[in-house]
């Protein structure tokens, strides 16, 4: 075994990037002056050298068969001399110099099924996580909303039509895997009934102190249950974070008639313009509804569609509700201000509106 | 009783200078007083040892009244005993702080004969503030104020004297009468005003517009601040008057608006007035041109406060828009409910902002029966944290609401 | 005894405002049209009838004598017909219909030392509070600073030469009676030294648990002192808020040495353009020099110049700062920024810059 | 295999429509490996059901490393056998996700050796996620990755796996080399990424500009953005071109810009970059014309996280500028203290920004020795709240310093 250990290595880390740049790009790296959108999903970047360099960007389904990514391969060697690179959303981008290249492989893609977009001011790729494919955690699904939204908004994707970026992410609980607290939409999936305790084998899979401790409203309390040790949840103080169950499996919340999607909307992470921002809720609860939750894609056209049709060029979703007001927002959304769009949590005082600025 | 006046070579310094010296004015007073006298010179030596020298009051007051007086003994009554006793009165003014010389000339005599002849026109909340006095004083002096018809303002746990703006009195921008609404609340809450029975102080200001210069928004628990609901009234040769005149309206006005919906074309101004926000600044700068639209009424906003001790507070809104008409019933029945639920679960010394901040918003809505709205937010929730009161059961019907 | 009750009134209230209206107040109640500033100090408002109101605003120290009432009263007969007011920020205005009485009015009035001015976008009085001349809690003087720092800025009161108004407040301690929280420029007496206990009567005078309740920062701990039950201070967690002593006497923080002004900027009341902003930390101590505190006037002074030099026209102190940011303020008014600026309270989090927008 | 599928009327559905479907690529790989036709099955109940089916992971990994496995089985072994183990490997990706296929095609082999056949390109943190297989494959598949020269990457509560944007590889805007910078630091700090030791996790991401293409802002502990110094390049004749071709520079620029610090007039673009705030939005609009200026460097921002438990956090300045250049010392030094603070005095499951928030940033500044300034907050204390830590004693200097 020691033996074993001395001749395997270990904290080589990744390989290094210079080898899988395209030449291309390894000679102009650095030297990039300009760029331009070409078309949808296809735009060249200029060297000062004069050099091209065109991205084709694809939409990928994120998960995705080795064969999948086989065939990527096969395009990468058709057209981008074996270089192919991802993005931080997910989709696939192909690099080349060849302008001639850029139309063959859109339709390869095409024919593949991938459609290409995604570049300027179009919806890219949903950010998102696992869900039921791979999480013990999930409140909803992760891969199958983020189809049904994407199917439905494929034209947002595929051509350029919006006043400027929307960014899509989804979470299927509260970890937020998917970092959606900072989208203009965000989907997230939440619990809504309090963690039901596995009371015969909590004291063996937990630590009871860690556990009462995990809780952020000190909603668990240690108690002697059918005459196990273990604890009870005061209900009225649980609001499903699900923090407990993370520390303890003995705690689950998944509940198929209480568990479902909320939507968020108006954050951002870029500097553009105005300073990031976090998304603010703007529907608390649509139910899962599989394979093609119509609620959740319903919603989330509107709200790209109402942004689509009144903000101003470049204005993101969160900078034009900050100029018309949350009161509009919510009058011309037609969604229903309610008790828990009301910030409760810490900082929610700094959240009520101290001031007379209001529209009538 | 010149010649007595301590000797106060720190203090004459601010005799000079062309802001009003309130050395002059305790000189003033001195020459009748010899309160003023000891009070200047145990302010010499506060000049001198950079401490004050008052002490904590003991509970003082008229009788049948909880409040109104502010109980201060000196430190050094060896030393100064004519401040030995140096209570504040604290006597509600007039609506609008307006006054005929009759009024003021009874007072002055008034504070002649009962007290050191200081006063402050006005303390910081509002009230006309007679500056130190014997306890064995305040009976005759309210005795006194009753023939004028003046009474005691609040202190302590109770309603603290409404102030407000001058409103329609004088200004073209009130959206309401203040003055009519700070006497009529006052009158309604005098027992409130003068007998402590809340967890804490608890403010009103009257302002007749967004301009708020009674800085109701900052400085009392409830504020009641004019707005309108329909258009800014508009006139446009006015406006052109004003271009005309040298006006940069793009720079000064609309690159100002914070609601970013004027436009100029260089012949007419546009207002989208479903996007204005009803900030005044346009108003403000071209008062011939411009004015409030016709609807108009006030926006009730809860809380603020000084920062001791959780921070802070600016008041946030509870209602966007209420007409202010006699006799506000509306208003007066959630303010009731407000006062049972806060005066039931607030701490002691916990001001009603602090209150709503601790018990939350919705469930304050909640229990004084007021429907939330978008307008009480500067924007929802930004974490996930919510209490749903209600889930499903296996057996419910999945089609049904939930709870 | 019960008798004297019986014919003794209470609850009666103040009296109602309409007997002290002039006439012409009285007849265009609610019908003025606009108004104009016709010099300092002096406006007027017209009436949707034609009728013409003339205000002129006069400094008034707050503090005054009964002698000096009588003598405004004396002037209030002389010139509008018997009737006076005065303002939220505690400055005399004189009202008259007659145009004919307003520059006599002036004459009088600064042959008596008082000041017109203070209208349109100028520095008005200062809002202020008790300091030694009545309240136990004070940590600095109010009608002295007051009186030093508005005789350095009496042009800016006289004259209408800033770029928008610029409030200025005082409170002597942090109770903040002057409610300076909100102010263009505040100044806040602050005591810098942890309450000095009066171990051998605080038992006698204040209830102990009530005491320990009292502190923010649960500094206070019950204790046994030189065989009296006492408090005492964990001195490194006080941060001077006198709640302590507000409840119990026998904890004084009064101090000489420690006793000082500090300085606070960028606060507004009004909703005109944003909304409604709290002042905030500039200069954190400046010794109490009596009798005229040059430190603090000089330090008023730089920061009004510094505005009115730098900021567009109607920008309110905290405005300018904002447009500009912060790191651009402390450079341009020469103010360190130290430790001590950054928030380490309650909400201190959202305080933090949490974003790449900066200058430099 | 194909035949063996199980019955899936609901996925199917989700292989219709335009967008990539997933449940084609679970259906493709399921041809070859049974555990996707049971995750299939698995999943097909979970859309019936509407709740997931599986259990909280034990500890697995691979020899020598504490993290970069994520152990999963499912709660239906028997009814899915094939997914009663079903863990995850993040795999370290090359900066910048640039691959050439030889290497993907090695991945894939291994991948269909060992594995289900079921990838994430990429994971939220960038890793390359291989998703699902057997607690004996492990060894086997690290064993293969060692060959090709791929790492495993984080999990835990260690250094998580570094990202990047593709910076000066395609990126006209890069300030500074995002993907070299990304590379060396995860070289430097492949134990703290293999072997968890920090009181939760620390991520690292690399964004080239204010953009913040890898959104690093808000999900890094360390977000490292490029930005400049001196004055943004400006190429007038483009400026001009821009507008000439139809621009509406006042309206989509200038009137955007937050700075408020652009002027036109008409024939030139004036940008007083003193008060520019590096936005990148005139850059954005017109790249031809305006690029970032020629001093780069980075903003270091500390301490962004998802919401639990004590609410989403945005990182915050850290370092308002710094040269980023190899070996970036200065910065690693820094983060040597920041890590040694909080692993000593930070919580469990406390990350760090949580951590600074508690322990207040003047304090943590202190402890990492960096002195404060004031582009580390959006604005100084509004509360009056101050710690002074030493004051005079009455037998100090008068004039002398606190202290
Ligand atoms: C390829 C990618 C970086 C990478 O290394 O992977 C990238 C590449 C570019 N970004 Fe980005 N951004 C990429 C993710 C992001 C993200 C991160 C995210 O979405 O999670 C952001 C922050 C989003 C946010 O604020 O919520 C981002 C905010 C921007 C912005 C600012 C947009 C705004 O107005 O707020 C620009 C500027 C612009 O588009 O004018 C920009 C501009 C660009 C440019 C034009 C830069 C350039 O000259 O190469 C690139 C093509 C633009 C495009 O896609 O429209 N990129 N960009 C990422 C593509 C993701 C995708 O597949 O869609
Ligand atoms: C006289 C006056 C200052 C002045 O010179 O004008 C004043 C004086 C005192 N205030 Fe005040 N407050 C005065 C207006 C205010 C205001 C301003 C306002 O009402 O617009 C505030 C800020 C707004 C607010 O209510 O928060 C104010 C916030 C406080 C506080 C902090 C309350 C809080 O919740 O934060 C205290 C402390 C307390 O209540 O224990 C306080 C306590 C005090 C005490 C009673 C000191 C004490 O702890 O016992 C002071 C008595 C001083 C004395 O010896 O006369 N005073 N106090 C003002 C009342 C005059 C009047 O009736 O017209
Ligand atoms: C007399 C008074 C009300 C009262 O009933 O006593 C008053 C009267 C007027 N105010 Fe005021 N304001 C008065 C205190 C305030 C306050 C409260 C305060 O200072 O504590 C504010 C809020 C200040 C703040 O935001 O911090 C205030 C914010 C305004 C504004 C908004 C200014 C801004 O740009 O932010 C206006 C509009 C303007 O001046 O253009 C305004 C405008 C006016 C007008 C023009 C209204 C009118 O048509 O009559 C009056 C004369 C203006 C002037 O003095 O320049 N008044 N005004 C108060 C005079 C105090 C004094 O002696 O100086
Ligand atoms: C795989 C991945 C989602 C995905 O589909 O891409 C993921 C999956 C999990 N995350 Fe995550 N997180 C993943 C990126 C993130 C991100 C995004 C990022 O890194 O940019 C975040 C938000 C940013 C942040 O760090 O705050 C994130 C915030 C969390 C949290 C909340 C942490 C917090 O401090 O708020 C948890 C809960 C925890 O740590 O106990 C969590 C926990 C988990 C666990 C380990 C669930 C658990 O409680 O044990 C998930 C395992 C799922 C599974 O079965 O595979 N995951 N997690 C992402 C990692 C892939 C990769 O290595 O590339
Ligand atoms: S968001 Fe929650 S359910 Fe989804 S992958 Fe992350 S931890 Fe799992
Ligand atoms: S879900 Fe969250 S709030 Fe509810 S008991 Fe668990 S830890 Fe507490
Ligand atoms: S608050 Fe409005 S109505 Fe009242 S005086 Fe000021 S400007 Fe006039
Ligand atoms: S009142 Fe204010 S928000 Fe409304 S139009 Fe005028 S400047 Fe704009
Ligand atoms: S601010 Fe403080 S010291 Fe000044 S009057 Fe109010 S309570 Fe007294
Ligand atoms: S001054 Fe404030 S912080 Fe200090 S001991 Fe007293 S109550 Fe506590
Ligand atoms: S963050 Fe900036 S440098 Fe990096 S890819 Fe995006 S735009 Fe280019
Ligand atoms: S980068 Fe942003 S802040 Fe700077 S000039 Fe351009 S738009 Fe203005």
């Amino acid at each position: 075994m020691a033996e074993a250990m001395q001749e395997r290595r270990t904290d080589y880390g990744p390989p290094h990037y210079e080898q899988f740049l395209p030449p291309v790009v390894k000679e102009n790296y650095g030297k990039w002056k300009y760029h331009e959108i070409v078309k949808p999903g296809v735009m060249v970047h200029v060297s000062e050298s004069g050099a091209e360099l065109y991205t084709v960007r694809a939409a990928s389904g994120r998960l995705i068969s080795i064969d999948k990514i086989r065939m990527y391969c096969d395009l990468a060697d058709k057209y981008c001399d074996g270089y192919v690179r991802f993005t931080s959303r997910h989709n696939i981008e192909f690099l080349t110099p060849k302008k001639e290249n850029v139309d063959p492989l859109i339709k390869d893609l095409k024919d593949m099924g991938h459609p290409v977009g995604g570049i300027g001011n179009a919806i890219s790729a949903i950010v998102h996580t696992q869900g039921w494919v791979h999480c013990h955690s999930a409140a909803t699904d992760a891969s199958g909303v983020v189809k049904a939204v994407m199917d439905d908004l494929i034209e947002y994707f595929e051509e350029r039509k919006l006043p400027g970026k929307l960014r899509i992410a989804l979470a299927c609980c509260l970890n937020m895997c998917g970092a959606v607290h900072c989208s203009d939409i965000a989907i997230l999936g939440i619990h809504r009934r309090p963690p039901r305790i596995d009371h015969a084998n909590l004291k063996k899979v937990c630590e009871i102190p860690n556990l009462s401790a995990s809780c952020p409203t000190a909603a668990i309390r240690p108690a002697e249950v059918e005459g196990h040790p273990s604890v009870e949840v005061l209900e009225e103080q649980c609001m499903f974070c699900a923090n407990c169950y993370t520390v303890c499996p003995a705690m689950p919340l998944a509940d198929p008639l209480n568990d479902g999607v909320s939507i968020w909307v108006g954050g951002k992470v870029s500097n553009a313009r105005h300073e990031p921002m976090f998304s603010k809720l703007a529907i608390p609860f649509l139910p899962n509804n599989p394979p093609r939750w119509p609620e959740v894609t319903e919603a989330v056209r509107n709200l790209v569609e109402l942004w689509a049709k009144n903000a101003k060029k470049y204005e993101r979703m969160g900078e034009w509700i900050e100029r018309i007001g949350w009161p509009k927002f919510f009058k011309m959304s037609g969604i229903e201000f309610e008790k828990v769009h009301i910030d409760d949590f810490k900082h929610a005082g700094l959240t009520f509106k101290r001031s007379t600025h209001l529209t009538f | 009783m010149a010649d007595k006046l301590p000797n106060t070579p720190k203090l004459d310094e601010l005799e000079k200078g062309k802001w009003p010296s309130f050395v002059k004015e305790i000189k003033m007073a001195a020459k009748k007083s010899p309160m003023c006298a000891d009070l200047l010179g145990q302010l010499e030596k506060s000049y001198t040892e950079k401490v004050g020298y008052w002490k904590h009051g003991g509970i003082v007051g008229v009788m049948g009244y909880g409040g109104g007086v502010i109980g201060r003994y000196s430190a050094l009554p060896k030393e100064f005993p004519n401040v030995s006793h140096f209570h504040t009165m604290r006597v509600n003014q007039p609506a609008g702080w307006y006054y005929n010389t009759e009024a003021l000339r009874k007072i002055c005599d008034i504070w002649e004969k009962h007290g050191s002849g200081i006063t402050n026109l006005h303390g910081s909340t509002g009230d006309l503030v007679l500056l130190g006095t014997r306890t064995e004083e305040l009976e005759p002096i309210f005795d006194e104020l009753q023939k004028i018809n003046f009474d005691i303002g609040g202190s302590g746990s109770d309603v603290r004297t409404p102030s407000c703006c001058c409103g329609q009195s004088r200004c073209e921008w009130a959206c309401y009468d203040t003055m009519a609404a700070c006497h009529d609340f006052t009158m309604e809450y005098q027992d409130e005003l003068h007998r402590p029975a809340f967890p804490y102080k608890f403010k009103f200001k009257f302002s007749g517009c967004p301009n708020d210069c009674v800085a109701s928004i900052a400085r009392s628990d409830m504020s009641l601040i004019g707005t309108w609901r329909d258009s800014i009234q508009q006139d446009d040769a006015e406006v052109k008057a004003y271009v005309d005149g040298g006006l940069d309206i793009e720079e000064d006005v609309i690159s100002r608006c914070p609601g970013k919906c004027m436009a100029w074309d260089g012949k007419k101004l546009e207002i989208d007035n479903s996007f204005c926000r009803r900030c005044m600044h346009c108003i403000n700068v071209m008062p011939k041109a411009l004015r409030p639209g016709k609807d108009r009424g006030a926006t009730i906003l809860l809380g603020s406060k000084a920062p001791i001790v959780e921070g802070a507070l600016l008041s946030s809104v509870l209602i966007p828009f209420i007409k202010m008409e006699a006799p506000y019933q509306e208003l007066k029945d959630i303010i009731e409910r407000i006062w049972d639920v806060w005066s039931e679960e607030g701490k002691n010394r916990e001001r009603v902002g602090e209150f709503i901040q601790r018990v939350g918003m919705g469930n304050f809505l909640e229990a004084i029966e007021v429907e939330p709205v978008a307008e009480m937010v500067a924007h929802p929730r930004e974490n996930p944290y919510i209490f749903y009161e209600e889930f499903f059961e296996e057996d419910d019907d999945e089609e049904g609401d939930k709870g």
